[in-house]
């Protein structure tokens, strides 16, 4: 179905996105403009505008570090964004059966995005400790060959980083989810029901189909959440053991703000979006064509 | 295949009581007709027999099998929604075999099938479309082909033909006719066409309020209405009634007494009330030299037939005219009609007096 | 004037210290703004102060250290104190090594706070004393009194789990092994002949080997934490600064008796350092600027010195204060402080921000930490790759 | 009937399984936060706090150090509302008008625009602070709790638009068409049909703007000034002492109080999940 | 009250044209009724006149006014959408004062011409209730009442009664019919069944394929329906058609003559082909006791009439019956009709020949 479109009203729809979109231009293109040109300078301590050319980028490539937060970025991205989307679904599906205790249940999946992870992170890190949580406890109860030490291990740290982001994040894809079940019409499901399709069916060829607008929404949303999860690592490993679990936005970071190296710092920003670009363009190209 | 039986089943929706205690027998391979004004409680009987909503009260059988609570899945039952309801996510070839689909079916069949029903629909050239991109008439014989592409063992139509222009109406009707006389599947179908009622069921359930009012073949139905409601509610257009005193064997109305029959008049002096309504249908009523004076109030041609009112001291009258009439509006005429086509009701019960 | 510090002593005692600074400046007339952004080491706070000077808002001070000092003041957003240096004679109560980090092109731009001790090695005495090993002075007793701890059941040393943790170790078997004029060549001029020579292969390796003394939990543990478990007993010794002292005495624990601080191994006539300091950036209000002079003079006052240094566990960088007040550790610091200083073993710490600046830093500490974690990197390997790092520009 | 119970019994299973995961962490917290210190010290992770105190919570909202001032989190906590509200408030307004016009008032590269917009998503946040100090500086109210009102909102308005545009495309057209037929203005329609129809999603962007704007850091420590500091930047300097004894039970108390005004939101708006507000409303 | 005037309307959704050309011209205060099969393009028309969709070509005029690209709030215009689109956060009470809201009406004349559409419609006790908890034929009327309380210069029908029963229906027409005699609104009605067609309308545009193929009067359309088209769409059961080949001035059927009126047979001699196809209403035949021969085939009781279904020679023929037939299937029977009574089309073209 089309849209009510095309009448000769449109300055007034126009009106009102103009501001978002000048807004967006300037503080989303502006400053990728602004720092795609510190990539180029000389920027160290602060921002210096004298031209320097690709230097940052060469030294960004030499960058052993760099090369494991990228890498860590796709591991992580990947497990995160399947993981919490994953099971963000389910629990909406699990809670959409008409569940007495939903309120509360609800809550419980949510509750993790309201603590902030400055402090969650500390409780996590004593859980996924070996010598303070579970693998302590396990040996407490007796089961001695039980081993769990994810997050001291450089190779298997990033996993654990995963494991509490899904924790922390899958309650909010669940909302999305469940408001997106809950705006579907009733009748398709009925119909469904009389063509034999027993529940998960439904609700695997009917719903979540239906659902791709908000799909689409939430994998936006989660990518964020990815490439955000700043406070995530900072708080559970601080990059460590090493820089084993250092990402993008942590190596950023560091170069930028702790390392006084604002050049190198803006040239992994643009590398990042860029690579971010690279995979999320094509997606929003085909998703919003798909409309039409 | 199964007999369907209904028994004694109520719903309520909060404090409003919609189906007051059903009760439909039907055999195995019956074509029964559901018909009743608006609001009436039809879908909702149609939506607990599919399984999508339980009775308040009371079963549902089929065969010898109590399925009041059986999962709509697992009863074989195929819908036409009188939504529609049709899968926004999948085109039509997809909705069609959705069902087919679910229980199994390998492909090439389901392509068949699909094939099958859409040439049988006309909407061959449609099958790629998604739901949204079809017209009102289009998306309804989408919802049709959903169910006929299946074999189930009991079909439940929701006026599936409603949004269908006449022509293909007939064909339609047509179809699910030598469909039904083919595979004698048990079919409920829901309809306020006529037509659709007469010509294609064995028997027809008129209700009212959540009651069943009358349950017989159409035949029945049409020319031994049971009640004075189902004298009006099924032909069109509606039986002229008229309210009258009994007076020994004979009724008056407006001091005019109108024709009884012998076995008519045997049942007036029996009569409990001391009203009665006596009924003729529009094509009961011919315009002749004499009889019921009256003056022509309105002429409404319909192409095959006209339907003209006139005015008479008993009230308004409708007289069905086959073709055309050159009579005027305000003409004075005459009206005349056969006594046993008369249909006696009792004006206080409205149940059928003879 | 108002005076608005940007700091990161949110912890009980630095609070305490800053509270003091702060009602001396009151009393004075002026008005504190607290900025105190805690946690990373100072990350946070350098983050936040780098959006506060781009905004054209910079606070009157701020908590840097080290050749990062050089670093703001290049940048031209530094104020020259100078007239409060001559006015309080700071050349000749400063150490000549501590003061030329102060100054920027001969001027005065940031205030001294105080000295840290890095190259402490804390003990148990208790665990020692059930292991049967002696208080370890080289790296080979160090290792021979692990060997014993290991087998009486206790964890030798106790290690957490930052790169700055792992490079506090590092510098110290660095010191220990190879000595101040190694450590300076090596660390300090980024010396590359040095880096790949024979030395640093001995210490990579030594360093290495302190690795198996540590548990496997250590990655992502605090450094007091870390702390604790010497405390409790259930780790005999750690190499930390002398803040760690701080959290043996909020256990009721007395020095000398209850835990013993010395020299990290082989590291008794070196002492590496780690200089807290106050930038002082250009203002505009004249009040202000007024404000911050105070500010600046209060800090090297000796009232301040030595309360601030009381609570925090260092020592005053002020020379010849008085120190009756202070424990055992902190004197025997002072003392070696002057000492090495004269006798040109007094080294700044790389770990804390000391030596070089941040990017180098930065990325030797990466391989350092990467090497520490990292079972299948070679020597020759973390050679080559800490010779690169210190290329860094 | 039998086998629909061991659905549910399953389904429960899996339910109160997921529930546990979820609440160990704070379990833990919330156990640790009810010892003293020598419990923590003592104990072992799960273990109950052998007689359980408030004393850490007092501590943390009233008189628990963060830098010079031992006020506790109240301050910061106002601060936080006075911050949160209006941003939220906007950011949400914003996004469902942004969405509003693109599901439903489409013109030709208005798809492009809400992709240009989207990508904003990816921005990490790390790029925009010194930029944006710079612009706030010039804009005169950097640090101060309006800058930080405006980053906020420039912040989510991608998300936001994302979320509603992405709910309206799925209600039915017509009742925007029916809407103009009878009359109704753009805004009209806006108020009177689409937005009384978007409560879950509406439940879900303030959720999503309410978290994320309570629960920032690092925009909250840059942006603010002496005065306008968020509950965040109080947390974190609770609990990132550099020196001396950590105390885990208020670090944990005052991260739940940080908590509690997120939790308050997702139970009251979480009530609003209703079913099937579309069904009945279009046939086919 | 203007005037409404369609002129070369063309719209395409992608590739696929819908309408072709569209010229339709009604004077102020004329009620116009548009039928075609399903998906001809009726509802897309409509919405163009609504202001809900522009032509990819071609104008609208209202009055002397051009408002092919006026925003629909200003057109006042009043619609029944074929999918009712009701507001599903609104009761039906706020659901039929909506418009009359935005167009400030106060509320005491609201709640009255909410009061007045409800008894009209017979869903005043329905005020409070979502739509949600409507049954089909509620919905309907609810999407009726949300045009009817208001006063627009133009009402759009989308088939509105397609969910009544006939009872309802019948009703629903008079008050349609008596609101336009009373209030003279140009009107224009979208429907399938034949007698709100031939009864309401003052015109009628039968459409094909996104053309009008004929516009007249009802009387017009069935009496002289202009293409073979028309011809068959317009009547119930549709017209019979037989193809016949020209010989001369006669029209001979598999060898056997079809009987042909003087005009009609000058016709035949002149037209262009060799083939006509020579159609006769059902209603036109009737049984007699020589004629065409055949046999009954089929007989469908609908109530009021019989269709009966004759093999005969040309083919199988409806004869409609009044009443009942005591007839068998397969008895032999003569069929006979009165030659001017036949349409003659052109078999290649379509058009009419006579
Ligand atoms: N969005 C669309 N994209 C492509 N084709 C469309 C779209 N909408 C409608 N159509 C097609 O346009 C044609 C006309 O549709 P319209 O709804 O006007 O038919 P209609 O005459 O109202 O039919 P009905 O009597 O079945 O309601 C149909 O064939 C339909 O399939
Ligand atoms: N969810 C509900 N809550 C309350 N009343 C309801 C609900 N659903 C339906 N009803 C009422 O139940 C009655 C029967 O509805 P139903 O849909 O069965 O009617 P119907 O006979 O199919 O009518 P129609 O011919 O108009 O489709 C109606 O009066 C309707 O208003
Ligand atoms: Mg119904
Ligand atoms: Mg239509």
């Amino acid at each position: 179905m089309s849209a009510p479109s095309a009448l000769r009203t449109p300055w007034l729809p126009k009106l009102v996105v103009a501001p978002s979109f000048v807004l967006a231009l300037v503080f989303i293109y502006g400053f990728i403009a602004w720092n795609g040109y510190l990539s180029l300078s000389a920027s160290r301590l602060l921002p210096n505008y004298t031209f320097a050319g690709f230097e940052q980028y060469v030294n960004l490539f030499e960058s052993d570090r760099f090369r494991v937060a990228l890498k860590n970025m796709l591991v992580f991205g990947g497990l995160f964004i399947g993981g919490a989307m994953a099971l963000g679904l389910m629990l909406a599906i699990l809670l959409d059966q008409k569940i007495r205790a939903e309120g509360l249940l609800r809550t419980i999946y949510l509750y993790p995005m309201a603590i902030s992870f400055i402090v969650t992170g500390t409780a996590w890190k004593w859980m996924l400790n070996p010598g303070l949580g579970l693998e302590h406890l396990m040996h407490q109860w007796g089961f001695e060959s039980f081993s769990f030490d994810w997050l001291v291990n450089p190779e298997k740290a990033i996993y654990c980083v995963a494991i509490a982001g899904i924790w922390q994040s899958a309650g909010f894809v669940m909302a999305l989810f469940l408001a997106g079940l809950r705006g579907i019409d009733e009748s398709i499901i009925k119909a469904a029901q009389v063509d034999g399709a027993s529940q998960p069916r439904i609700y695997w060829r009917i719903l979540i189909p239906s659902l791709r607008p908000v799909f689409f929404s939430t994998l936006m949303v989660v990518s964020h959440l990815a490439i955000k999860s700043f406070d995530l690592v900072m708080a559970l490993t601080a990059g460590g053991p090493g820089y084993a679990t250092d990402l993008p936005a942590t190596f950023m970071y560091a170069m930028s703000f702790t390392r006084g190296q604002l050049g190198l710092g803006a040239a992994s920003a643009t590398v990042m979006l860029a690579t971010v670009a690279a995979i999320v363009v094509p997606y929003l190209y085909s998703e919003l064509r798909a409309k039409k | 295949m199964g007999a369907l039986s209904i028994r004694n089943v109520r719903k309520t929706f909060g404090p409003v009581e919609i189906l007051k205690g059903i009760h439909i027998d039907i055999e195995a391979g019956e074509f029964l007709i559901l018909v009743g004004p608006s609001g009436c409680g039809k879908s909702t009987l149609l939506n607990m027999i599919a399984g999508l909503d339980v009775p308040s009260s009371g079963s549902i059988h089929m065969g010898e099998r109590d399925i009041t609570h059986l999962p709509s899945k697992d009863r074989d039952i195929a819908m036409v929604f009188q939504s529609y309801a049709l899968y926004p996510n999948m085109n039509v070839a997809q909705n069609i075999a959705f069902a087919l689909e679910m229980r199994k079916v390998p492909k090439p069949q389901r392509e068949a099938a699909v094939q099958r029903v859409a040439k049988m629909l006309q909407i061959g050239h449609l099958l790629d479309r998604k739901p949204g991109a079809l017209s009102g008439g289009q998306r309804q014989r989408v919802a049709m082909g959903r169910a006929l592409a299946r074999d189930p063992k009991l079909f439940l139509f929701d006026e599936p033909l409603s949004n269908l222009d006449a022509k293909l109406r007939v064909e339609m009707r047509a179809e699910i006719k030598l469909l039904h006389q083919r595979t004698k599947t048990t079919t409920v179908y829901v309809t306020h066409d006529q037509v659709e009622a007469m010509t294609l069921g064995d028997r027809i359930a008129v209700m009212k309020d959540g009651v069943v009012q009358q349950f017989g073949t159409p035949d029945d139905i049409y020319t031994r209405p049971a009640t004075r409601f189902v004298a009006e509610f099924i032909g069109s257009p509606a039986m002229n009634l008229i309210t009258a005193q009994r007076s020994g064997e004979t009724l008056l109305a407006h001091g005019i007494e109108l024709a009884a029959s012998e076995t008519q008049r045997a049942a007036i002096a029996q009569a409990a009330g001391p009203e009665l309504v006596y009924g003729l249908r529009p094509e009961s009523l011919q315009f002749a030299d004499a009889g019921l004076p009256g003056t022509l109030a309105m002429i409404e041609p319909t192409g095959p037939e006209t339907y003209v009112l006139v005015d008479t001291a008993v009230g308004q009258l409708t007289v069905r005219v086959p073709g055309n009439t050159q009579q005027r509006v305000g003409e004075r005429v005459h009206l005349q009609w056969q006594p046993q086509q008369a249909h006696l009701f009792d004006a206080r019960t409205e149940a059928r007096v003879v | 004037g108002e005076v608005e510090v940007l700091h990161w002593w949110t912890s009980g005692g630095e609070a305490k210290a800053a509270a003091a600074l702060k009602l001396t400046l009151q009393k004075g007339g002026h008005r504190w703004k607290d900025f105190a952004v805690a946690g990373g080491g100072g990350d946070s706070a350098m983050t936040v102060l780098k959006s506060r000077v781009v905004s054209g808002n910079a606070p009157s001070a701020a908590q840097i250290k080290g050749p990062s000092l050089q670093e703001w003041a290049r940048e031209g957003v530094l104020a020259n104190i100078d007239d409060v240096a001559k006015a309080e004679k700071w050349d000749e109560l400063l150490p000549k090594i501590v003061s030329d980090g102060m100054k920027y092109k001969g001027n005065y731009i940031a205030a001294p706070v105080n000295v840290h001790r890095v190259n402490w090695l804390w003990v148990n005495p208790e665990a020692l004393k059930k292991a049967g090993a002696k208080l370890p002075t080289t790296w080979d007793e160090f290792f021979a009194a692990g060997d014993a701890l290991k087998k009486a059941g206790i964890i030798p040393l106790a290690h957490g789990g930052q790169n700055w943790q792992d490079f506090t170790t590092f510098e110290s078997v660095a010191l220990g092994i190879g000595g101040a004029e190694f450590y300076k060549k090596a660390l300090v001029q980024l010396d590359a002949a040095t880096i790949t020579g024979p030395q640093m292969t001995q210490v990579l390796e030594t360093f290495k080997k302190v690795k198996g003394y540590t548990d496997k939990n250590a990655p992502g543990r605090d450094w007091n934490l870390a702390t604790a478990m010497v405390i409790k007993g259930e780790a005999g010794m750690q190499l930390m600064g002398d803040w760690a002292k701080g959290e043996f005495i909020a256990a009721g624990k007395t020095p000398g008796t209850d835990f013993v601080c010395t020299p990290a191994p082989g590291s008794a006539k070196a002492f590496t350092f780690n200089v807290d300091s106050f930038a002082m950036f250009k203002l505009k209000d004249a009040a202000n600027v007024a404000a911050q002079k105070e500010l600046a003079k209060e800090i090297m006052a000796p009232n301040f010195q030595e309360l601030f240094n009381l609570y925090k566990g260092s020592i005053p960088v002020r020379l010849g204060m008085k120190m009756d007040k202070f424990d055992d550790c902190a004197k025997a610091s002072a003392k070696d402080f002057v000492d090495t200083a004269k006798a040109g073993a007094l080294v700044p710490s790389i770990a804390h921000g000391m030596a070089v600046p941040s990017a180098v830093e930065g990325a030797i500490k990466d391989v350092v930490s990467q090497f520490w974690n990292d079972d299948k990197m070679s020597v020759a390997d973390a050679q080559s790759r800490i010779a690169s790092a210190a290329k860094t520009k | 009937m039998n086998r629909l119970n061991i659905h549910r019994v399953l389904l429960w299973g899996a339910l109160l399984l997921f529930a546990a995961w979820f609440l160990a962490p704070l379990y833990v917290m919330v156990v640790t936060s009810l010892k003293d210190m020598e419990q923590v010290r003592t104990g072992h992770l799960l273990s109950l706090p052998t007689d359980p105190t408030l004393a850490a919570w007092a501590k943390a909202w009233s008189t628990a150090c963060t830098g010079t001032d031992c006020g506790g989190l109240k301050p910061f906590f106002f601060n936080s509302v006075a911050m949160v509200v209006p941003a939220v408030a906007v950011s949400t307004l914003v996004g469902a008008l942004n969405g509003y016009v693109l599901a439903k008032w489409r013109f030709r590269g208005s798809e492009t625009m809400f992709a240009l917009m989207l990508f904003g998503v990816f921005m990490p946040m790390q790029v925009v602070l010194l930029p944006m100090s710079q612009v706030l500086g010039w804009l005169g109210i950097a640090s101060s709790i309006w800058g930080l009102i405006l980053v906020h909102v420039i912040a989510g308005i991608p998300s936001t638009t994302l979320f509603f545009r992405n709910y309206y495309v799925g209600l039915p057209d017509e009742l925007v068409k029916a809407a103009m037929l009878d009359g109704a203005s753009f805004w009209q329609i806006f108020t009177r049909i689409v937005l009384p129809l978007s409560t879950p999603i509406l439940v879900v962007t303030l959720i999503w703007q309410f978290t994320n704007i309570w629960n920032d850091f690092l925009y909250g420590v840059v942006f603010s000034g002496a005065d306008s500091k968020p509950i965040t930047v109080g947390l974190n300097n609770l609990s990132n002492t550099s020196s001396t004894v950590k105390e885990y039970n208020v670090d944990m108390a005052a991260a739940l109080i940080a908590a509690l005004p997120t939790l308050f939101v997702y139970i009251v708006a979480g009530k609003y999940f209703v079913r099937g507000l579309t069904a009945g409303a279009v046939k086919g």
